[in-house]
């Protein structure tokens, strides 16, 4: 046996060998390659400048599409740090509910919640135009509300290159903001009551708050409007998608209460440890690879070199964010805390989201570290002020580090980029670097989020609640979701032969 | 009152819990437990250096009954649970002082019915 | 320790706040670098034509490319979902085959598997041509039957750029069929003669039915030849790949015979519940990931700006098929059931990998919801009509699901795209947009596939299975194959502290 | 409630099926776009050769960073294959330890690594230029040791996007080479003093030999200095990433001496086993992922179609390595042992790292081969030899394999690759396609990184253990790192619900 | 010496063990097992197919004390678990012939001190 | 015959399992098992909340003894298990009514052969 094994790997390695003699008659570095008949096959009789440009549009569309299945990818990096940090017996419920809003968002998207949200976007350059997005209706001139076209990506000739891979990759962020819930919520929210809220976020709250920032609504045309900077930029949505998360998840932790055990009966808080550390943490990872097709994707352009700086930007503040992180909960309790430490990272990944293409490396980093140490306050305040219940700190790392995101941005904008931005020629800048009105304008932008988000999601679980009940029995709680709501548990522990 | 406790293969539980529910067993407390005996356990190689593994996975079953339905109970199980080959387990009867039903409070036989 | 980790905070944001005062001297946003420079350093002295067309293949090189290896990673997903879905006892295995499959199929593949499927395949423009392969082996003028250049990479000067991109590529394609097996022959099948296999499928069976679809063989030229629409066409692989993979996974399972305990005696059968769910939604999210690659990535082309709505069908269909399959279980037990619901959205993505490119948003959303539904239906036949035991689904997913997608491209291809396809004019049309020819042709070649393949791979387990015995031996299915087969458990219990 | 959902279904299929009748009006396919509007936008005045130049410089820029971003996930590929390697109670220290290296190494390559290592890398065409780049300090002209410039991103207008894309991608690169200590050094490494080490890789051993090889250094220069070949190469860091990760581990681990039970008194070796195997083989799948990040991306140029081939070489070499490994393994042990042959595929990785650009698809074939074999027993030796206790096989796939890359590029490199590489003219051959002074080169520099690296890392670790002890008390040891160095065990086991 | 086993809910032994050491006791031993009695398990359904779960997770605690104080844990015990629904679990009690603390050797009662 | 119950560290169930098989002892049963005793547990801090931990794992070893090897064996087991810390364990010994060998039937000391 042994010997047919070595005389095999013998044989072939001679084989090999003598193969290496035959003459190559291919062309091994593309040199001899004819671009021109490629030319003709692709533009043949087109104008240059007409091939060239779409070269470049052909380039930007495997930029955003190739960073939009990174964002899509963010899915299961949520799902895996949101069941580690739950506790076994939800393991199959938690990943369950970041499995199927995925499928969920999808379907809300695609029936309104695209056409709301950027029915009125017209046209992106660097994607060859989206020319059928034109329906936006405004209050008043200027001041966009919600917008009308792409319902099903097919109303209004919506059938369409541009508009088709704007829906991918705008599917993507919106959900990465409908799955954070399902973290703060997670361990007593009914399933059945988690779909229906599934669609309530990609069909309404996301799509019109993001409509304001993103679809050519009121809040994007602050500049233009009222001379507030280029009006209120997020550019890759530390509000529009995480602190509209964030926010959606505090309302519905407050609407559900605390897990049993959570709070003791004076109000302090009781640690209920996660059941697996090394998932959270290959999720944080996952997470951190997927927010490289996130902030640097959100330019829409390859063609647009400035990705380069955005990418590191990003890299950078979500280092600092978790060692700042790891440094304060290491000084504070004596252990460099993996949870706290995995939540630094992503707080400083979801507070550079906004600024990412404003800034210069150093205020990027700094971003990311307060970030870092912002996370950690905002838990402590969630759980022993507001005595809100959020078993993995969404709130925190997304609402609170959100926010910071946005106003970051107001005031480290170093004037580089941005040139034309909003409609207001000049680059941006924050309020260092000499342009307080769009700090302003971050304020605003900030204080609407708050607004708008919390109050209409506080009223929807309220009302869901009245209506259905969102929480499990305490039975069900205690005995663990996975059995009573998903019929089957996690991790199948029958009598099976152990090892010694 | 007396406790039977058997340490049995972990394929058997399921035809032994069968015979015994057939026989009218109703109460029973099984666990994983790993047991040496006649049986040497076994030898693995991992990335080429060898590991004695020398407890194997055996499941324990207790079940107290009142002491008339011993014998009885020892015989189906032995039987059911019996591969003839080393390593098929042993059974250990214990004298049971009191029982008591959580539930109810009985105490005694009453509360093994 | 407290004081110092502060200090150090607050002296470094000192001095990144300095630093800031720097002048920058640098490019920022790439508007001063010199485009000319690189022109020169790239194309010196060529046309410009010829410039542009070289940029064209790059992107499309990038863009096949990156395509391809996140098919590639779609392995770990098939991994993932397969171990998740068996016993612990037999996880090192189940891992373990899917983990081999992958470098067996290369070496197949590279050996004649490439050779057989794309010999012939002639040029391929958006990749600059791949002028070597020009060896098609036909029974009669335009009836190819087997290529046979690229052996080794090496015969007939196929030491080639675009050779080796179409290798990676498609090599990728095969290791999903091949590793589909893997899933419904899992937690009884011998290493020794799974690894044999491991040879024959990228050997023998998927290279030739390959080559019959996408290598210039008989099947793609029913058009030219018959007049069958554009002959069969199926874009991304429902049958090349996942039908493939499925009716070999049905005659294997079918030859291996049901896990010991899976049927009663009156042949009603049992449920052997997984072992771990969340990895196999991990892994489901991977596979759909990865399925970006895919079927977007099948054009081969960046500048085909249909990949934006190749990859919306894509999302589309996986979320319709998760949903329907969901919806289905939940109102015929009670429960939204999380395996079926992960088999539902990979039905979904295999049902729209044929049509993909050649239907709309609502056809690729219906496609999968059939899919979804098909998926439990056929789950329930395997199981109970033809009492074989699949114990992922792999047969329904892929099998079946796969012959609902080629066939649904015969129904709903909406004439929008595939204009010159199988070398006839005009874009390609289903039954319900006129072209009744087409779906004959898709019909040919899903019984051609069922035909083929089935009987091929029937006859070799059976062989095999005379010649060296398949099945491991029931002590050895009992204890778990970890030990017996691979030496190791893959999870050590070792009695070690464990928490209160 | 039955009937309901299927009334649901009923008429939301319906309902679609209305929509297909919609005339379409957008661009379902892109042929109506006007490239020329795009080629406005974004180069409105420019002239065609200058356009042309910066879409190559984008799809360089792309290409760059999506391959960079692969190699940073490689990461969590890295934490996996170790924590799964090593045993449950110090699960979340060695995944943290992975994690955190992440974000340390960010913060030393950002304050003085990425300026010691690439300060003087001057002009990369591909990428638009790097202007900035220029300081570089010679022992004697053309003789460089270090760079200077490029500090905090800052220094010298390196606020640039050529700058930021390339510390971006080389930082992925060097933060692959730091992670790997933490495997060798594993589950006995005190926290704190991995932190420092942390720094310590990131900003001294690897930038300076990195500067030597990449960055303009001596070794890059012995061609032009001593006509030694084309000077030494490493295409894409068999040494400079993963011979001086694997040297450092060695280094570390010696320093640290074995896990206590590792060997018996006697000398000879006990296993340890893994406690999951199915988390290391995902790991390994994340790696050979991300390997397509790693070769492929050194070109730094999606417009050098070579590309393809580099894909190709280290898909190949991956397969022989796994085989040769899992063959090997087979015929002496009986099993076909999982995590060998998981080392085996990531030792054809690592081997081929180096010549993937320069050497055809055999080559690249039985240089996987060999490392495969040469992983094993390199096992072997580390372990039973030299008693050093590796609990992953880092120093045996990382280093020992490391090194057989850059010789083998010596051995088989054909000629078709690399003109004026290094400053001379004509392509990169091997010894058996009759350059010696290739080899010789490939020979100065593995020596070269073994004294240098060994030696000094060996100084670090033992100068600080002297200081502040490196390795955790023996109770902490035999209690596992979980509890007292993270404060946390990985695997929560609450007695809470099992099932029957 | 007495031992005292209690088999109970997963969920009561964080109210039991509270209860026990307020009483004072100080030593016990707690571990997973599964069970069936009254209670009769559940049927759970996996992609349409039942299974039948008949073991149900339970917590087994035991308790080797004093003689003369058995009666007042057993009344401590019972009264902390129960829930009055089928399933709250037995106690057995044993009579046990010695104790020895490993740590100093000591036996008899004097070890459960 | 006599049953021989200890709860030990688990770092010491290795040698105490060769110390015992190199006095001949080949049969035993294993399991893992909580505990808490004089030994008080711990406190752990998780996002910068208290946990206290009051169960300790530890290993319970079953050996089912002929009786006049009963002291020898505590003896054996006592000395090899004991750190002299806190959390060294304790030993049950408990009278065994019989003993089956479920592969051949045999009872009594025999089966215990
Ligand atoms: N003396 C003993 N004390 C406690 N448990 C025992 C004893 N002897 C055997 N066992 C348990 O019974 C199991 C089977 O014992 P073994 O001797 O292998 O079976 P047999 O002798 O019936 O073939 C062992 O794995 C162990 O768990
Ligand atoms: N005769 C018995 N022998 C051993 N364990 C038993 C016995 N009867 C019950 N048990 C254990 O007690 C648990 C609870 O028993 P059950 O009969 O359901 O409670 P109750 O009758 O008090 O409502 C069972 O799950 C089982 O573990
Ligand atoms: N009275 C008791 N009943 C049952 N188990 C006990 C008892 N006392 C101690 N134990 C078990 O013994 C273990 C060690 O006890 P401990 O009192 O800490 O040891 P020691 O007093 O010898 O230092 C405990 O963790 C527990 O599992």
């Amino acid at each position: 046996m042994r010997r047919k094994i070595w005389l095999t790997l013998g044989l072939s390695s001679i084989f090999m060998l003598l193969m290496a003699g035959i003459a190559y008659a291919g062309d091994p570095t593309g040199a001899n390659m004819s671009g021109k008949a490629t030319f003709d096959a692709l533009y043949s009789g087109k104008p240059l400048a007409e091939a060239i440009g779409r070269n470049a549009v052909a380039i930007n569309f495997v930029w955003t599409l190739i960073t939009g299945f990174l964002v899509m990818f963010m899915q299961a990096g949520f799902a895996l740090v949101e069941t580690g940090f739950c506790r076994k017996k939800n393991a199959a419920h938690v990943m369950m509910t970041n499995f199927v809003i995925y499928a969920l968002g999808i379907i809300g998207f695609f029936i309104c919640g695209f056409a709301f949200m950027f029915g009125g976007a017209s046209g992106i350059a660097s994607l060859g135009g989206t020319a059928p997005l034109t329906g936006i209706w405004e209050i008043a001139k200027g001041w966009g509300i919600i917008g009308y076209k792409g319902f099903f990506l097919n109303s209004g000739g919506t059938y369409d290159v541009g508009v088709y891979i704007l829906f991918l990759f705008q599917m993507v962020f919106m959900d990465t903001a409908a799955t954070i819930p399902t973290g703060a919520m997670a361990e007593r929210w009914k399933f059945s009551a988690f779909c229906i809220y599934g669609l309530f976020i990609s069909m309404v709250t996301y799509p019109i708050f993001g409509n304001w920032v993103w679809g050519g609504g009121w809040l994007s045309k602050l500049g233009v409007n009222l001379g507030l900077g280029h009006g209120y930029i997020d550019f890759a949505g530390s509000s529009v998608v995480h602190a509209v998360g964030g926010l959606t998840a505090l309302a519905g932790a407050i609407v559900l209460g605390p897990r049993i055990g959570k709070f003791n009966k004076d109000g302090t808080p009781n640690a209920i440890p996660p059941h697996d550390i090394p998932m959270a943490i290959l999720g944080t990872f996952i997470l951190a690879f997927g927010w490289f097709g996130f902030n640097p994707g959100s330019t829409l352009a390859g063609t647009d070199l400035r990705i380069s700086v955005v990418a590191v930007n990003t890299m950078l503040a979500s280092a600092t964010g978790a060692l700042a992180a790891m440094l304060l909960m290491w000084a504070k309790f004596g252990h460099p805390d993996p949870s706290m430490t995995a939540n630094g990272m992503l707080a400083g990944l979801v507070a550079i989201t906004a600024p990412c293409a404003f800034v210069n490396a150093w205020a990027a980093a700094l971003i990311g570290a307060v970030a870092g140490l912002l996370v950690v306050g905002s838990v402590f305040f969630v759980e022993r002020v507001l005595k809100v219940d959020d078993p993995v700190g969404a709130v925190s790392v997304h609402g609170t580090c959100g926010l910071w995101g946005v106003l970051s941005l107001g005031l480290f904008a170093d004037g580089t980029y941005g040139d034309g931005w909003g409609g207001i020629s000049g680059t941006v800048r924050g309020l260092f670097y000499g342009d307080p009105g769009q700090f302003l304008a971050q304020l605003i932008g900030a204080a609407t989020c708050i607004v708008f988000i919390f109050t209409l999601s506080y009223i929807f679980f309220r009302v869901q609640d009245k209506l259905m009940g969102i929480r499990v029995s305490p039975e069900v709680e205690l005995a663990g979701l996975d059995i009573p709501e998903m019929g089957i548990a996690a991790y199948a522990e029958e009598p099976e032969p152990i090892r010694s | 009152m007396t406790k039977i406790e058997c340490i049995l293969r972990p394929e058997k539980l399921e035809p032994v819990k069968e015979a015994l529910s057939k026989f009218g067993v109703r109460g029973m407390t099984v666990s994983q437990v790993m047991g040496c005996g006649l049986q040497k356990g076994r030898t693995e190689i991992y990335r080429g250096t060898e590991i004695s593994i020398n407890l194997l996975p055996k499941i324990k079953l207790e079940i107290v009954t009142i002491d008339n339905r011993v014998d009885e109970l020892v015989k189906i199980i032995t039987e059911t649970a019996r591969t003839g080959a080393i390593g098929d387990g042993k059974i250990f009867v214990y004298a049971v002082q009191n029982v008591i039903r959580v539930r109810t409070g009985e105490t005694g036989d009453k509360a093994l019915e």
